[in-house]
């Protein structure tokens, strides 16, 4: 079982070195990542079997520090993310192909390569036993995505970076490792506990300070004022948008924050100590706000990053409101979120690819001419919005009966107003693209553009976009429909978490 | 008397713009501390001082001069900043100075610990009447050993410095010339 | 302050102003040579100091006269410290004047404030 | 053979420089060097082993008894730094050959490597004595030649710098000896032991109290302590890269260990905390020294001289160590002694890689060497990671003993201040990496990676760097076991 | 310079003479003040002053640069030895009972470390003399 653990780790490493040795060679080197994707998936379903049916396998790597261990441990709510990671990849990996070569990008083994670190290192976050081992796979997360979001090589995209690093860097540095540190200076230990760890040697006056440095300190988590770095993110490609910046890295920080609540303050704990209270507020004002700018962005990479903004704080009101329900609540956002976010970035993506068109305005009409992609979007939509028959029904379900729990019918109002405010912002570009009039030319504001182009781009519309890209859509767009009918998965290895 | 000769060279030293003067006055200054040593006992390490402070460095500096021009230019501004420096560093020396025990006291613990042991008993350990001699290079030979290794590693220095073929300047922009 | 302290005490007060002198002429004078003239002062001072430590009123350098009893001599120890220090100092005299020598080749002047100028200026240019 | 294993710590470099003199061909003086390094090492290995083992070791030279001859006295703390100046000795001496080749004049090579053992021998000297004034004598061994090494810098600057230097070096060590002076006035010994027994009746004296001052001015100009770190940034910056790479990770942590013996072993830690308030002197100095120096690294267009400030700042790090006055804190400060060598070994060293190939290290030399010079920067970029304390490297270590040691004291905003100023570690260190990394290489299309004499050594040090920051329970254990011993004061 | 006769042979005749005292120096270091670096220093000197008198030129062929520098490596490793024979011996380093029965090591031992110190001080002040010296010609 342990081989397996490690197996999680060692496969998408083993991917980057077969990447590397077959650069030459482009189609070996997409089936090599291919095969990797789905060894991974393989991997982490024996995991999941193993895991509800009550083992909690573990493996010690190293002991940096006395007492610190890196270690990996499998537990429900790691899985849960697990699972949501490795099977994404497979499909964003495929995606991948469809987009890279549609958009002739340059550097595609580098781009490869560290989307296997990147995967990697989300599966140590995934599997971490402890905080250290937790902080440290974050960090290396940091690090391996920042060539990701770079790709373009442009001044914009080292702006970019800068910011991205900067404020994930700078969170976790000052705020996490100080929370970590802290931890174990009182508790003595850093280990994941069912229960938590601080109960008996934090004085009810700490517990909001050191919970807050988490809360904050997890900038991938995106907690205003701290979300500066997700949209300065979008200048990356297309599916390092879709998989990382709306599953793999957010989703890895919106873990971390239930993970911490869960496992290492307990959230009857919390709920005890009312420590999370004003971080509630902080949530909610983070969902209205990113909802609020979203409005405002015509760039559609940009509305989906503040979408993504608002929804991330779902996940980390759930963990916030410090109940059973909001625990599950929370679990079953980051995996509803998940499939409803990509399937938004993979559409985003394809519009790109295929019509050239960055920008919502722009969108008129197109939906008759990529009818998939179109509806695909539709489908993503609900999901997000939380309305049936999609998966996202479930967790905001879950987090609106929380709130009433935890006796913040304040939170209720926040949950529906913000839905609204997301299918309004959301809904607009399905409906541009099936009933807006389409404009001549098909560029809108900016018609100038010259003859040969616009057949080149006229042409791909015909054509759609790449098959690939298309077969991806229609597999997470589908998923978010199964998942309504279907949550048993998510649902049960949540209730474990919250169960205990 | 001599402390106060010396005083005078030191005064003198501050004062004066011409370098050659000055070192002449160094070298004097060295001959009257070693005067001053004899007078404190210090015999040895009198001829040491007049044979190197009077001297060999002399000698040296006014090689170093011979290359160097001995004009020294008029300090540009009043150093308040190195005043307070000196005055706060001797005043703290002063004030330290305080508990010391007196000038000359043969009861000073400075004079029994372990100088006891060498007038006491070098003499039947080593059998050398000249105490210093015993204790430079026998009890603390190993200190001799590590100023026989400075004055090789000074001349290690010199010999970087000054052995190289004349004329070849380190390149101001400092760049390698890749040779 | 006593008299008796003032008498007991001048020797080391002189020395003290004379290690001033000399650590002043170190630390404020923008000529290499006049400062290394400075760090030589100033070490034959502080020289000054330990051989005071060492002396013993009415003692005798400490060469000792086998067969004479009570003979009150010198402590012997300071001599040796600073027969060590002497030799270190002239070491790092002589490295210092060539150091001075080099840059007097280098850069044509061996005052402080020129050379600085001289480096600032190279400095901009780059 | 075993038991003359201290002397022959000091001994075996000690012998090889003169013989250095004697070898006309700068290869064969070379061998001769990294020989007596390696044999530095193994010594010091095993000096470690056996005070582990046996505990304190004491060494009566010319069979005279301590205190009336000298005494080298081993303990775990002295061990430790003996291990990383002769490590860092021993990785640098390999890498010296390609480039000393490459900076200094033929002819001269012989006499630097005679100037290289001589340093060596003067810092391991200063490490294992027990004897202070030994300790000054050694001093100067090490200061003389190390002036020399800067001096052979290109630049003409590196003289000026090597000057400067000697002037502060040269008042740091008088003033250490008129501390030493003033100590044994009071006394009459000069042994380290013997004076941890004598002090404490005469420490209300005054006398005592300046020299505790005297002595830490001194100290304080050796380890470069702002503002008498004046020295260190521009003879970082000129000497030649192997130099620098020996010199900072070796010459101020000495100066750092010289302090905590004296102050900690000698004055004991009662007097020094609790009589002299050393802690509250420190522990200002130490944050400006880590914050404003940290901010000047930021600006500066020479990476060597970026470093030098931040190493400026990395000492700051390990005086901060003390200040906490407890176990933790100096657990951090010794762990910090050695990590930090690791780490800007391995950055000067990366930068002499780049010397070599490129003739400048001036930021805008750095331009696309990410490409042409793959495995240097990766190198810089690793060292630059550990310096900044990214998890699994060295760095992170040492940070994470420095915020537990500041949180023990309660000194919460301390801790706040560590981690904002790592951040500016990054920023400085990803000046570089983008200069490398996302611009377009402007010179010669021939430039090619650097030759793997000088690569091999630099990597060797990164691994370093990246095995002690994942396995770090042997460095922690031994670092606070010698916090333990200096807290606990010399045992009779 | 030439013609200054009496320089020149007073300068000679005075040489002798100074490296006489030099080794009295030396070896009387055990009964009255001096040793081997005084010694050294003294030995030097005269050195010196027949360079100037004599010119560099004429005593560099007398005393080759070369072999100064040996000798300044040559007292180190003299010294040094010392230190090691007596420990090849059984004792500790520079513990001169090794070299011999009864007070005889110790003297033989400080007569040995002298002559080390008198080697090297004397090769050092030679060739840092030297080094002055012919930088100044050559810069003229």
């Amino acid at each position: 079982m342990t081989t397996l653990l490690l197996l999680s780790l060692a496969v998408p490493v083993a991917g980057a070195v077969f990447i590397v040795l077959l650069r030459r060679n482009p189609n070996a080197r997409e089936a090599a990542s291919l095969v990797t994707a789905g060894a991974l998936f393989a991997i982490v379903l024996r995991i999941y079997q193993a895991v509800s049916g009550g083992a909690r396998p573990e493996v010690t790597l190293a002991e940096p520090l006395p007492g610190i261990r890196i270690a990996l441990e499998a537990e429900p709510l790691g899985v849960l993310f697990a699972l949501i990671a490795s099977f994404l990849w497979i499909v964003t990996t495929a995606y991948s192909i469809g987009y890279m070569r549609g958009h002739h990008e340059k550097n595609q083994t580098r781009f490869y390569l560290f989307f296997a670190f990147a995967i990697a290192s989300v599966m140590g976050v995934a599997f971490a036993g402890n905080l250290f081992t937790l902080f440290a796979f974050y960090e290396v997360l940091s690090l391996a995505t920042f060539p990701l979001v770079t790709h373009a090589g442009t001044d914009a995209a080292k702006r970019a970076g800068r910011v991205y690093l900067g404020i994930l860097f700078s969170t976790s540095v000052v705020f996490q490792l100080l929370g970590i540190i802290w931890v174990y200076a009182v508790a003595g230990t850093v280990d994941f506990e069912p229960g938590g760890i601080l109960r008996g040697h934090v004085g009810a006056g700490l517990v909001p300070i050191l919970l807050a440095l988490f809360v904050f300190g997890i900038g991938k988590a995106a907690v205003m004022p701290f979300h500066r770095w997700l949209p300065a993110a979008m200048v990356a490609p297309t599916p390092v948008s879709a998989l990382l910046h709306a599953v793999a890295v957010v989703k890895a920080g919106v873990f971390s924050v239930l993970k911490v609540t869960v496992y290492i303050f307990g959230f009857d704990f919390v709920a005890e100590t009312g420590a999370s209270v004003w971080l509630m507020w902080a949530a909610a004002a983070t969902i209205i706000l990113g909802s609020l700018v979203a409005f405002t962005k015509d760039n559609l990479k940009a509305r989906l990053a503040y979408s993504t903004v608002s929804q991330l704080s779902y996940v980390v009101l759930g963990a916030m409101l410090a109940n059973s329900l909001g625990v599950i609540g929370s679990g079953m956002h980051i995996a509803m979120h998940a499939f409803g976010k990509i399937t938004l970035f993979f559409c985003a993506g394809a519009i790109m690819v295929a019509a050239h068109k960055s920008e919502v305005s722009q969108l008129n009409g197109l939906g008759r001419r990529m009818p998939v992609t179109f509806a695909a979007f539709l489908i993503g939509t609900l999901s997000i919005v939380g309305l049936p028959p999609t998966g996202g029904a479930w967790s905001k379900w879950f987090l609106g009966v929380g709130s009433v729990e935890a006796g913040q019918i304040g939170l209720v109002a926040v949950l529906m107003l913000s839905s609204l405010l997301s299918l309004a912002y959301l809904l607009e570009i399905p409906l541009r693209g099936f009933f807006g009039k389409e404009e001549a030319g098909g560029e809108g504001a900016h018609g100038e553009t010259h003859g040969d182009a616009k057949a080149h781009a006229d042409a791909h519309a015909h054509h759609g976009a790449p098959r690939w890209s298309v077969a991806a859509i229609t597999v997470t767009a589908a998923a978010c429909i199964a998942l309504f009918v279907y949550p048993e998965p998510f649902y049960r290895l949540m209730t474990m978490v919250a169960g205990q | 008397m001599l402390l106060t000769l010396l005083a005078a060279a030191g005064l003198a030293l501050l004062r004066g713009r011409n370098l050659f003067a000055v070192v002449m006055l160094a070298g004097i200054y060295s001959l009257l501390s070693a005067g001053l040593f004899t007078v404190m006992d210090a015999v040895d390490v009198a001829f040491t001082e007049a044979a190197v402070g009077a001297g060999i460095s002399t000698v040296l500096f006014l090689g170093a001069l011979a290359l160097c021009g001995h004009h020294e230019n008029k300090p540009g501004h009043t150093p308040l900043l190195p005043l307070f420096v000196v005055l706060v560093t001797g005043g703290l020396l002063v004030w330290g100075t305080m508990d010391m025990p007196g000038f000359g006291d043969p009861a000073n613990p400075v004079h029994h610990h372990v100088a006891d042991h060498y007038i006491e008993e070098s003499y039947h350990e080593i059998e050398i009447p000249n105490v210093v001699t015993s204790v430079l290079a026998s009890y603390r030979g190993y200190d001799t050993m590590g100023e026989t290794t400075v004055v090789f590693a000074a001349a290690v220095g010199v010999m970087i410095l000054l052995a190289g073929r004349l004329g070849r300047k380190p390149r101001p922009d400092g760049k390698g010339d890749g040779t | 302050m006593s008299l008796d302290l003032l008498v007991s005490h001048y020797n080391y007060w002189v020395v003290i102003f004379l290690m001033m002198v000399g650590f002043y002429i170190l630390i404020s004078r923008g000529n290499l040579i006049k400062k290394i003239v400075g760090l030589n002062v100033f070490q034959t001072s502080v020289f000054m100091l330990y051989i005071s430590m060492g002396k013993v009123s009415g003692g005798t350098p400490p060469i000792l006269l086998p067969g004479e009893e009570g003979v009150l001599y010198s402590n012997p120890l300071p001599h040796v410290l600073i027969l060590t220090a002497i030799v270190v100092g002239i070491a790092t005299t002589s490295v210092g004047l060539a150091l001075a020598v080099r840059i007097k080749e280098a850069y044509g002047t061996i005052e402080e404030d020129e050379i600085n100028a001289i480096d600032a200026r190279t400095e901009a240019a780059e | 053979m075993s038991a003359h294993l201290p002397i022959l710590q000091v001994v075996v470099p000690l012998l090889a420089a003169p013989l250095c003199l004697f070898l006309k061909r700068g290869r064969v003086a070379w061998g001769l060097a990294v020989l007596a390094s390696w044999a530095a090492l193994a010594i010091a290995l095993a000096l470690l082993g056996q005070v582990m083992q046996e505990g304190v070791l004491s060494y009566a030279i010319g069979d005279w008894l301590p205190p009336i001859g000298i005494e080298y006295r081993v303990d775990i703390v002295n061990a430790w730094v003996l291990v990383i100046v002769s490590g860092i000795g021993a990785v640098v001496s390999p890498y010296a050959m390609t480039s000393v080749e490459r900076e200094v004049e033929a002819e001269r090579i012989p006499l630097f490597y005679a100037a290289y053992l001589l340093c060596l021998c003067g810092l391991l000297g200063i490490t294992i004595t027990g004897d202070v004034f030994n300790v000054f004598v050694f001093l100067e061994i090490s200061s003389l030649s190390a002036y020399a090494l800067i001096a052979l810098g290109r630049h003409r600057r590196a003289l000026t710098s090597a000057f400067r230097y000697l002037i502060m070096g040269s008042v740091g060590a008088t003033f250490i000896v008129i501390g030493i002076g003033l100590l044994y006035v009071m006394t009459g010994s000069l042994n380290m032991a013997d004076l941890a027994q004598l002090l404490p009746e005469v420490w209300d004296s005054r006398t005592v109290k300046v020299a505790y001052g005297f002595l830490t001015v001194g100290f304080c100009l050796k380890l470069a302590l702002f503002p008498l770190h004046l020295w260190l940034p521009n003879a970082y910056t000129f000497a030649p890269s192997a130099v620098t790479a020996f010199m900072a990770s070796t010459a101020t942590k000495v100066a750092v260990y010289m302090l905590l013996r004296f102050f900690l072993t000698i004055f004991g830690a009662p007097f020094s905390f609790d009589v002299m308030a050393l802690d509250r002197v420190l522990l200002p100095l130490a944050l400006v020294a880590i914050a404003s120096m940290s901010l000047v690294a930021i600006f500066q267009v020479n990476v060597k001289r970026l470093l030098a400030y931040s190493s400026v700042a990395q000492i700051g790090y390990m005086i901060l160590g003390v200040s906490f006055a407890t176990v933790t804190g100096l657990t951090a400060t010794l762990l910090h002694l050695f990590n930090h060598a690791l780490m800007k070994g391995a950055l000067f060293m990366a930068m002499g890689c780049v010397m070599y190939r490129i003739g400048s290290v001036h930021i805008s030399a750095m331009a696309g060497l990410g490409r042409r010079m793959p495995w240097t920067m990766a190198a810089f970029v690793a060292g630059g990671l550990s310096l900044v304390g990214v998890p699994l490297t060295v760095g992170f270590v040492s940070k994470w003993y420095l915020i537990l040691g500041a949180l023990e004291r309660g000194w919460w905003p301390v801790a706040i201040l560590v981690l904002l100023t790592s951040l500016l570690a990054l920023v400085y260190i990803w000046r570089v990496v983008e200069a490398a990394y996302f611009r377009d290489f402007p010179g010669d299309e021939a430039t090619r990676e650097a030759p793997w004499t000088l690569l091999g050594p630099t990597w060797a040090l990164v691994a370093l760097n990246l095995y002690f920051g994942i396995d770090a329970g042997r460095t922690v254990g031994i670092a606070r076991q010698a916090a333990e011993v200096l807290m606990a004061g010399i045992s009779p | 310079m030439r013609e200054e006769v009496i320089v020149r042979v007073g300068a000679k005749v005075l040489a002798p003479f100074i490296i006489t005292f030099a080794l009295y120096v030396h070896f009387h270091g055990d009964y009255s003040p001096g040793g081997g670096f005084q010694a050294g220093v003294i030995l030097a000197a005269a050195f010196a002053l027949l360079a100037l008198v004599y010119g560099l030129d004429a005593v560099q062929k007398v005393l080759p640069p070369r072999f100064v520098r040996a000798c300044a490596a040559l007292g180190v490793i003299i010294y040094a030895g010392i230190g090691v024979v007596t420990m090849v011996l059984g004792h500790n380093y520079l513990g001169y009972d090794a070299l011999a029965e009864g007070h005889a090591g110790q003297h033989y031992g400080i007569l040995g470390v002298e002559l080390g110190v008198l080697v090297t001080v004397f090769g050092v002040m030679v060739t840092v003399f030297y080094l002055f010296a012919g930088r100044g010609r050559r810069t003229q």
